[in-house]
């Protein structure tokens, strides 16, 4: 990692490349959002955002980020509202090809707990804010792909709650919950790029970032890594990337 | 399967549609007073509330409640904002059935949810966002329940007591997700004529399944408009008034959230209201209430709180983003 | 029967007063519209009708009448037009209070066949338009009211097919079939008003039209009708009421 | 029960799904022709035929099949009017899917129905109104059925081998709904941008629920409006651009059928086209394809036949009744 970005920045331009152009993204606010507007602007004008708070198409002003899913600044020269069922409906329909997003605890099998840490739900140690879209987008989409900084307290081998589904236990375990379709293909990190064995369903590393060494995944990982036949080494972010990504957010409100 | 906290209730299609076909369905005026509008809501009522997070929030509906001092009340609502928060720490709602609370990313994870909900004072029962939409759909509709492919596999079905069902067409097993027909169903909107026909601009949000879902239903509206206009524009109505109770006029009804094209949210206002939680905890909420809820009688002696200068630069800012 | 009026401003009028101020009511189009303008112009004011094309509120143009309930005609001056799907839920969810309509053939429990005639439903004898939202009316609002001339070959004991079902074949069969809530509760005809046995739910006479013997129901029936414990005679159509029902068709499109 | 009409094929939502993940879910231009459009109906097709008897029927795209002589279609459409006397007549439906058929209550029951179904040469498959609405509403949602109250105990249920579902809830017996996919969509709209946005004026109908059903997704738009006019109300758009496959600009592209607010149905087109059948016979109709569906190359020379005097009376007309 070089110097002219932040984690943040990285992330962001590491995930827009996973989206192609004539295709559909579910994006969660923050940087999954601004991550979805740099592809769009960049390499994938046909990518249509759909955005939880029932938005379908919106052009994000620049300096106007929004800081939630159901707001005017999310909605900006949208080209339809179709409210917040119905826009989690077109996803259960097949219409979304990637849900993009966050997370708070992540396990070895793409789990995710955004609901509570501590054994007793009704009396959690800690309560976090919720599932909100997420166990939909985690559900519903073709593809999910979840854009997370990596420290080993977010990747834990079991999550005290699975809020949003992925592979589950593995081994067909998704599937047998009534989970039909999608899962999580892709975990973008800031020290690399996770995916799935394609038996097990345990988490690999595909990619790591420049000047980011295997070893150092696995020590910021809570459970153990298995690899991919060929492990890639990212691209760093290019100057137009960067570029057009701090464009988006001047006033640097998720980008740091 | 099948948790206490899942009230049989909520899902009983018979008894909802009972107190349905009870009510006179009349095409009557609907013209009241906050006062008079919110006396309709008893201690112990399930409250579906509209808008979402801290958008259309029905504040001068809640407020009202806060002042008649309504207690034990369960509010459903898919993403809650700090609405909840004075709930909880007014005494006033002992449950919390939502996908998400807090005010939004910027402000983090809220405190007063923590303390109340950490501490079992109240009950927070999680739903999925599409799965709580659909609830209130399946209300909407008078069925008991609607299948879904969201929420299996979860640990949110032993939460909220999430059933399965087989389809009898391809024996496949999908979520079946309980209907919920709330007591109230709180609404603020754009525009309604003074029989209740309710017109809504932006963001649709659930709130014509949640009034549908509802027996009792209470509207506040930005703005009364005339018989006429309703019907130039039917296509534009979205809770027809022989589903309203009692319709209040609340210009800014909803502030400090935001109402679409007409004002944006306060986020400077969020930032004071949790500074002052960082500084003292819980009980800045209760000053809060005090100065905000409990203290000023009327809506407009609230706004004046805000005054007329931040309320006309978030209206301008509306403007920008949806003109 | 004077000569001051014809059979339908009868049917319309005595349908008419079937209807309360501050309900709701599904009306067809044809007589059963006609019948519910007037009542909401004389002594309903604050009556909404709901008609199946997604229409609610409407204030019918007099002389430009609907033929169908699906065209600008239906929804003139409309309150709010929800869609087709929408319209029937609002009577499922129970806010309909009234359905209202009409019928080519109906048996002693009040049951109708707009379907088919002949015992071979892929091949008929007659193949008739169909159900519409007839089944659904008769299905889902609290209380129906069928409006129709009085003739032998439509009063049947048996229909060839259940297009819609009211008491099915009596003895709580109606709800045994899963159809919880409403069914027919009058059937205004050109000779009188009808009712239901509460037990047997087989067809009875409630009210004749003034000069009309029950003797003469009788023979225009092809099924024993009970008696209700009284029967009353109705009012006769008066000058207002004639005089309101005919400034609404003035073309005579339904009155004829 | 399981009529061997009920095609498991209709209700198979994961087989559905798989189509719609198949696709490309694109914001580019969908621009086309006509003919172009209409290639991607093959034979055996079902099809979802947008707006309900004489209103927004999509006519163009409708003619344009019969023109390129598709055969064995199934056509679904709640209200089914003279559209479908046309493709029974042309030999292009065996079946047709619906809960009426016939032009109005002035016109009497359809003999082209009568002739065709009594004959056995299409077989006509009845559902209720809510019942085919909901089907399509449960595809538009992705799920195999939805419960409902409605159908039951009538002799419909053994029609279409409608089945019933537990409720797991209440232990309740309801009417389990099938969804249907339809292969093919067609709609006629009031305005869509040329990224395929769509917006409709007026009664919906049951167009979004059948665009959001069907595998491929074909429009007619009265008009076509700038991206940035959708982007300045994007709470009329109902069908999203992803969803729709090709779009096709056609001008009175309902005629003789309504288009609400821009012109009536043409009452006496109707008459003439029934007299002409009281007169001759189920010939008449093969007589009036040729005159306005194979003989008139394009639509505008298929409108010349009607003439611009009476396209204006009834653009008058529509707008007295919506002004």
């Amino acid at each position: 990692m070089t110097g002219h970005f932040n984690a943040s920045e990285l992330l962001a331009v590491i995930a827009a490349r996973q989206l192609r152009d004539d295709t559909t993204v579910f994006a969660g606010v923050g940087v999954p959002l601004l991550a979805a507007a740099l592809a769009k602007r960049r390499h994938a004008p046909r990518l249509t955002m759909v955005i939880e708070g029932g938005i379908i198409g919106p052009q994000i002003a620049p300096g106007r980020l929004p800081v939630s899913t159901n707001e005017m600044r999310a909605g900006h020269r949208a080209t339809m509202l179709p409210g917040i069922t119905d826009a989690f409906l077109f996803a259960q329909r097949g219409f979304v090809d990637v849900g993009f997003m966050g997370g708070a605890q992540i396990d070895q099998y793409g789990n995710i707990n955004t609901s509570v840490l501590g054994a007793d739900y009704w009396r959690p140690k800690v309560r976090l804010p919720g599932t909100g879209g997420a166990n939909d987008i985690a559900s519903l989409c073709r593809e999910v792909i979840i854009v997370t900084a990596h420290e080993k307290r977010r990747f834990v081998e079991r999550v005290d709650f699975v809020t949003s589904p992925s592979w589950l236990r593995g081994d067909g375990s998704r599937k047998a919950a009534g989970l039909l379709f999608g899962g999580v293909s892709r975990v973008v990190t800031t020290l690399g790029i996770l995916g799935f064995d394609p038996e097990s369903k345990r988490m690999r590393i595909e990619a790591t970032h420049p000047g980011v060494s295997t070893d150092a995944l696995r020590q910021n990982t809570g459970f153990p890594l298995l690899e991919a036949p060929r492990i890639e080494i990212t691209e760093p972010p290019s100057d137009e990337e960067l570029e057009m990504l701090r464009a988006l957010d001047p006033e640097r409100r998720f980008l740091g | 399967m099948g948790d206490p906290r899942l009230n049989p209730a909520e899902y009983d299609f018979i008894a909802a549609r009972r107190r349905t076909e009870a009510k006179t369905k009349s095409a009557a005026e609907k013209l009241t007073s906050l006062e008079d509008a919110v006396g309709r809501v008893k201690d112990g009522n399930q409250i579906g509330v509209g808008g979402c997070l801290f958008s259309r929030t029905p504040l001068a509906l809640m407020r009202e409640i806060l002042r008649q001092r309504r207690r034990g009340l369960t509010l459903a609502r898919n993403l809650t904002c700090n609405e909840g928060e004075l709930f909880m720490a007014a005494g006033a709602a002992s449950r919390v059935m939502t996908a998400w609370m807090s005010i939004g990313l910027p402000w983090g994870v809220s405190k007063i949810l923590r303390h109340y909900v950490e501490t079992g004072a109240v009950a927070l029962e999680e739903w999925s966002h599409l799965a709580l939409g659909l609830r209130f759909r399946a209300g909407a509709m008078g069925v008991p329940f609607l299948p879904a492919l969201t929420m299996l596999g979860s640990d949110l079905v032993g939460v909220g007591g999430l059933k399965t069902v087989q389809d009898p067409y391809t024996g496949e097993t999908l979520a079946a997700v309980p209907a919920l027909f709330p007591d109230v169903a709180l609404l603020h909107v754009h525009r309604a004529d003074r029989f209740g026909n309710c017109q809504i601009d932006g963001y649709p949000h659930m709130d014509a399944d949640i009034a549908r879902a509802a027996t009792t239903v209470l509207v506040s509206t930005e703005e009364i408009i005339s018989d006429e206009e309703t019907r130039r524009s039917p296509d534009r109505t979205v809770v027809p008034g022989f589903v309203v109770d009692a319709l209040v006029r609340v210009p800014f009804g909803s502030f400090p959230h935001e109402c679409y094209g007409l004002y944006e949210a306060d986020y400077d206002h969020f930032a004071e209201y949790c500074a002052a939680i960082d500084a003292r905890g819980p009980a800045a909420v209760g000053e809060y209430l005090e100065r905000y809820v409990y203290g000023p009688p009327t809506w407009s002696d609230y706004l004046d709180l805000f005054g007329g200068e931040r309320m006309a630069l978030q209206a301008k800012r509306a403007k920008e983003l949806t003109g």
